[in-house]
């Protein structure tokens, strides 16, 4: 499916990643063709006994010769430095509205789920066009999520979010690899990503079996474990109110802001007493070691719903 | 003379050079120990800053006393190896005064092994061994001790190797095998002990002062 | 010392060179002579470098099938695992400065031998019993973790021999370290009159930057391995996720030596090949100074580049941004070597014996390296190539074609010095040039799979890799080929070779004004030194014309 | 020469010295054991390290004599420390910027 010297370019990172790529390739081929090309004629010329001229060395070659490669050396790469890492920087945050699927690895499989609760095992349906953003957890050893025909990849790490996000430009199938080694069959863990037409992906989705809605899980999840407890709006306990906090500034006790995101509330489940909201006492347990890796998004998902229904309001 | 013959080796045709050399070589030495126990003490921060709570509770389970008086103990052995260090460069009469130094620099180290000793058992008895059973529920106070297990038992074996170097020179100068005026074996000796009493003193406030202020 | 004392002072009768002197066992495992522990070192190398090879040869012989059709995956992962970690730190790190590097080190800077002759054979053991785990870790089973031993895969979740194989690796960074303690001493301490820091060989500038690297970066491997040890055997927790710990703080730790583990494999290479240039060159290397300010940069920098090793790890973003600046930083001295190389060929009388072939092809594969070391320097392009065989390829290039070819020449080129015997040129020239070519056809069609995104440690693969798999393994089996041959010839010269001069190429530096082998004690009298390296010919002029003898006027007095 | 009114002298000079040095280095730790119980913070974590640094500083410069060695040996020991602080640095690059 790959021809042999070209990779499909099936999203609009790509794009951008080869035109650094090609730009690479033709300084590094200049380069090359430089300094081979000054070998083999000075060998040629200056071999042992040839009658090229030698005598005292021309002025050109002196300090100042050298100091000129090497500031113009120097001013390459900086500018190769300035323009890879504003590529980078620029698709450093998924665009608002994406298409938010979350990503489980272990041993050796891909594990993903729909925002609707659809699940796949090694394969991930993806609309045409459509940002989508993946957040991504590994239930044992660090692995890596690799889609070479997009140029994404990022290590999936136990006990702690990544994220990546893509957008599609070409329909078809592409492969989907593990690119850190994680044991026996890390060669097997390998995947398909199908990209689909955006009505296409609606029907596809509509189609899958009715999975357990993420959000829904964890709204059980909620009552289950207690949480509602204390978060609940009727509870008595003096704990924060989730409703809207997804996506909101927090303020803490100690007196720094940060943003509620998967990040902090997944903090916020392991490690309550690390940033405390202002105004509330530490009281909250750890449920390091109670939830698991999908539980948390469940969770996680479902004070993201929060925040829907109180834009509903 | 005599005494610089006694201890002068290959390839070194000045002794002056070879002491230089002995000391410029354990210098370099320290350097690399300074990076050693610098990523040890990294990890410690990392985590630290990851969970701070959790870190200043495992630090108030830990003996404050045994950890204070221990400190004492190695300054004071730091002590008394300087002054067998400076004797022995100050003059060939004061061969006595080095030995006795050296002898009281060991003996220090072993009492700092000691004192550690008892510490040791005190925290197995108050389960403060990572795994099953592990006294502290904050997710984190594990680390603590996992860092501190590892910290502290790297460093008895850096003094327990200290102990043994010192020992051996009391004894070899007791015996008269080598002098002691100007013997590099001392002045370079002498320096190790230092850095292993250094990266203890850094050390007491990592393990021993967390958390006691609330 | 009395000997030292007088060698100074009086001529000696000719006593026999260092090779004959002493023939008993303990002679040879209880020396303290710099140049014998070079050959025992040679000896250790030798044979870990093809029992690595002989690990790889079987991956190799696996990738010709997608399908997995010779080994079990474990098996594959257990024998990359082997030849990652016996190359690297059983024979690149001390390939070069533990055999060229001893035996030359006291002679380029005349002196009777290394500072602490006795911590040197210390050394020596050491790597012979960490080499000894490691074999073990093999022999018993193999260990799977690769040669980065990642957390929480090595410690958590491996059932393999994960902790003899760390623990042969944390011994023999002591060993680096004892080394790299004595070099730094040998050069502060032991030159000879008038051997000032600007008249010392680049080949010496490079030993002393790659000691620097020893002393300074490999205690940190050791903590990391250390960690790995406490959290696997003691079971403390350090990097266990499910009690906080933070696995990529390993990977930290890690690179903290690993990348400029790279320097040290690749300095004492272009040590080398800036004195086999000039030599056959006839010129003197072109900017002297700046070869050794780019030495120094590229041991200092080089610290501090590590991250860009864990662009897709999850690190910050701002921690990725100053790497890779860092890291595009670090490339200017590098390419500044090359042009001088380069330049150093201007206007000379070149002739192209073998260790001349392998000085070429080196500055050709390193600049090949190097270009193709920009792409990973640059974040987009750096997530997508990473963990594929475009980084395999590009680390052997800097590694195998690079510190390889260069560890080839210094052995064609010193071999007359070492064991006082000529082997036979043409053979050595074949060599040469099967080398660069059997290096190229085994690793340049791996950037193609890599930038096509076939990730590195698979067992099987997509079939569309294939085609270049099997032009990568065709390759390997020249180069395996290209490998043995020297192993044939140069034993064949130690019984029928030619006997060497004191100076058969003609070359400057102080090596070449003593005997081949040199005495035990390297000079009949202490050298002195009146003039800078690689006086080829005058200040100013382009290459000489003189006779060698001319040349080489450093002549002991 | 009055070698045995010499050599006393030399050792009561000697012992004047370094039991000063001990004396502030014993009185350092007792600051900052103090220190640690009393409420400030982050500065009571601050004020451990520093006085250890405060500490190992009058050890390496009197009981290691590095105030009167030469340029070269306090190269060597300075070199280590430049390079924690490297690792240091770098490394925070990564874990402060992360959150």
């Amino acid at each position: 499916m790959n021809s042999l010297f070209r990779l499909p370019e099936a999203s609009t990172h790509a794009v951008t990643v080869d035109h650094i790529f090609y730009l690479l390739l033709f300084l590094s081929g200049a380069t090359v063709v430089l300094v081979f090309g000054l070998i083999l004629l000075f060998a040629v010329r200056y071999r042992r006994g040839s009658p090229a001229k030698r005598g005292p060395m021309p002025e050109i070659l002196s300090r100042e010769f050298e100091i000129g490669w090497t500031v113009a050396t120097l001013l390459t790469f900086a500018f190769l430095f300035w323009w890879a890492s504003s590529a980078d920087l620029s698709s450093l945050a998924a665009p608002t509205g994406a298409l938010e699927i979350h990503v489980v690895a272990k041993q050796w499989m891909w594990k993903t789920q729909h925002p609707n609760g659809a699940r796949e095992i090694n394969a991930l349906h993806v609309p045409l066009d459509k940002p989508v953003h993946l957040l991504m957890s590994s239930q044992d050893v660090i692995h890596s999520f690799f889609v070479p025909a997009f140029r994404v990849k990022k290590d999936v790490l136990p006990g702690r979010d990544t994220d990546i996000w893509f957008q599609a430009n070409k329909s078809g199938t592409f492969p989907l690899l593990c690119a850190e080694y994680c044991g026996t069959n890390h060669s097997m863990m390998r995947g398909k990503i199908v990209v689909m037409r955006q009505d296409d992906y609606a029907k596809w989705l509509v189609q899958q079996p009715e999975g357990d809605d993420l959000a829904h899980d964890g709204a059980r999840l909620f009552v289950s474990q207690g949480c509602s407890g204390c978060h609940a709006v009727s509870s008595n306990v003096h704990a924060p109110r989730l409703a809207g906090l997804y996506g909101r500034a927090v303020q803490l006790a100690d007196g720094r802001t940060v943003s509620a995101d998967d990040a902090y509330i997944r903090d916020s489940i392991l490690q309550p007493k690390r940033d405390v909201v202002a105004g509330f006492e530490p009281i909250m347990p750890s449920f390091k070691g109670l939830l698991d890796d999908g539980e948390i998004q469940s969770l996680t998902a479902y004070i993201r719903s929060l925040r829907e229904e109180q834009q509903n309001d | 003379m005599s005494d610089e013959s006694a201890l002068l080796r290959e390839p070194w045709l000045d002794f002056g050079r070879q002491r230089e050399a002995g000391k410029f070589g354990i210098w370099v030495f320290l350097a690399s120990e300074t990076l050693f126990f610098g990523a040890l003490i990294l990890t410690y921060t990392v985590c630290r800053i990851e969970h701070p709570d959790a870190f200043t509770a495992a630090g108030r389970e830990t003996n404050i006393w045994y950890g204070t008086i221990n400190t004492a103990v190695l300054l004071t052995s730091s002590l008394t190896m300087a002054m067998a260090s400076q004797a022995s460069e100050a003059s060939a009469r004061l061969r006595r005064l080095v030995l006795v130094c050296l002898m009281l620099t060991a003996m220090l180290g072993l009492a700092f092994i000691v004192i550690k000793g008892f510490e040791y058992k005190e925290d197995i008895d108050k389960q403060l061994v990572p795994g099953a059973g592990f006294a502290l529920s904050q997710p984190g106070a594990q680390l603590f001790y996992g860092f501190y297990w590892l910290v502290t038992g790297v460093h008895a074996i850096h003094l327990s190797i200290g102990i043994a170097l010192v020992s051996r020179l009391f004894w070899v100068l007791l015996r008269r095998q080598l002098p002691a005026k100007d013997n590099p074996e001392i002045e370079v000796t002498a320096l190790y002990w230092h850095l292993v009493d250094i990266v203890w003193i850094f050390l007491y406030p990592l393990i021993y002062l967390p958390g006691r202020a609330s | 010392m009395t000997d030292a004392l007088l060698a100074g002072e009086l001529p000696l009768p000719p006593r026999p060179d260092y090779l004959r002197h002493g023939a008993t066992i303990s002679s040879w495992l209880a020396t303290t002579d710099h140049k014998r522990i070079a050959i025992l070192y040679a000896i250790t190398i030798t044979f870990f470098f093809f029992m690595g090879g002989a690990a790889i040869t079987a991956v190799r012989l696996e990738l010709f099938q997608p399908n997995g059709w010779l080994l079990t995956s474990d098996t594959y992962n257990k024998l990359f695992s082997f030849h990652g970690i016996i190359m690297v730190w059983f024979f690149l790190v001390p390939s070069i400065p533990n055999t060229f590097g001893n035996f030359l080190l006291p002679l380029m800077i005349g002196a009777p031998d290394v500072a602490f002759p006795r911590l040197n054979l210390f050394s020596w053991y050491l790597t012979v019993a960490a080499g000894a785990f490691t074999v073990y870790a093999l022999v018993a089973g193999g260990v799977d973790t690769g040669w980065t031993f990642y957390t929480p895969y090595s410690s958590m979740f491996s059932n393999t021999h994960v902790f003899a194989a760390a623990a042969g690796v944390f011994v023999v960074g002591f060993a680096s370290i004892a080394t790299g303690v004595n070099f730094i001493t040998t050069t502060h301490m032991l030159r000879a009159p008038g051997m000032t820091w600007f008249r010392l060989p680049l080949f010496v500038w490079a030993i002393y930057a790659t000691s620097l690297i020893m002393v300074l970066a490999t205690p940190v491997l050791a903590i990391s391995l250390l960690l790995v040890i406490a959290e696997r055997v003691l079971g403390l927790p350090i990097f266990d996720p499910a009690r906080g710990g933070d696995p990529i703080l390993f990977q930290h730790l890690f690179w903290f030596y690993s990348h400029p583990a790279v320097y040290i494999m690749v300095l004492p290479a272009m040590g080398v090949v800036s004195e086999i240039i000039p030599c056959f060159a006839r010129r003197r290397i072109f900017g002297y100074d700046f070869m050794v300010y780019a030495m120094l940069a590229i041991a200092g920098v080089g610290f501090f580049v590590w991250g860009h090793h864990m662009f897709v790890s999850g690190q910050s973003a701002l921690a990725s941004l100053v790497f890779s600046f860092l890291s595009f930083i670090i490339a200017v001295p590098s390419a500044i070597k090359v042009f001088n190389w380069t330049a150093s060929l201007y206007r000379g009388q070149i002739s192209f014996e073998s260790p001349m072939l392998y000085a070429l092809g080196f500055v050709g594969l390193f600049t090949t390296g190097g270009l193709s070391g920009l792409f990973l320097a640059s974040i987009p392009v750096d997530i997508h190539v990473t963990d594929t065989y475009f980084v395999v390829a590009h680390f052997h290039y800097i590694m195998v074609g690079g510190s390889v070819s260069a560890f080839f020449a210094g052995l064609h080129f010193w071999w007359p010095k070492v064991t006082g015997k000529l082997y036979p040129e043409s053979w050595a020239k074949f060599a040469a040039i099967l080398m660069y070519a059997g290096f190229n056809m085994t690793f340049l069609p791996q950037f193609f799979a890599g930038y096509l995104g076939m990730p590195r440690r698979y067992h099987t693969y997509p079939a569309e890799f294939q085609i270049y798999n099997v032009m990568s393994s065709a390759g390997a089996a020249v180069l395996a080929i290209a490998y043995l041959l020297p192993l044939g010839y140069l034993t064949w010269s130690l019984f029928y070779g030619g006997k060497a001069a004191k100076n058969p190429w003609g070359a400057t530096g102080l090596e070449w004004t003593t005997g081949s082998p040199p005495p035990p004690k390297n000079f009949d009298r202490q050298p002195r030194v009146d003039r800078g390296p690689y006086a080829y010919h005058a200040e100013g002029m382009s290459a000489g014309t003189d006779p060698p003898e001319m040349q080489n006027a450093r002549e002991t007095r | 020469m009055n070698r045995q009114g010499e050599s006393g002298g030399v050792v009561r000079h000697l012992w004047a010295r370094n039991l000063l040095i001990w004396a502030a280095l014993l009185a350092l730790l007792v600051l900052s054991l103090v220190a640690a119980y009393v409420p400030m913070g982050r500065m009571t974590t601050a004020s451990g390290i520093i006085i250890a640094g405060v500490k190992s500083t009058l050890v390496v410069l009197l009981f290691m004599e590095l105030a009167s060695a030469k340029p070269l040996i306090r190269i060597a020991a300075i070199s280590g420390l430049v390079f924690v602080i490297a690792m240091f640095a770098l490394t925070f690059a990564d874990v402060l910027a992360r959150i």
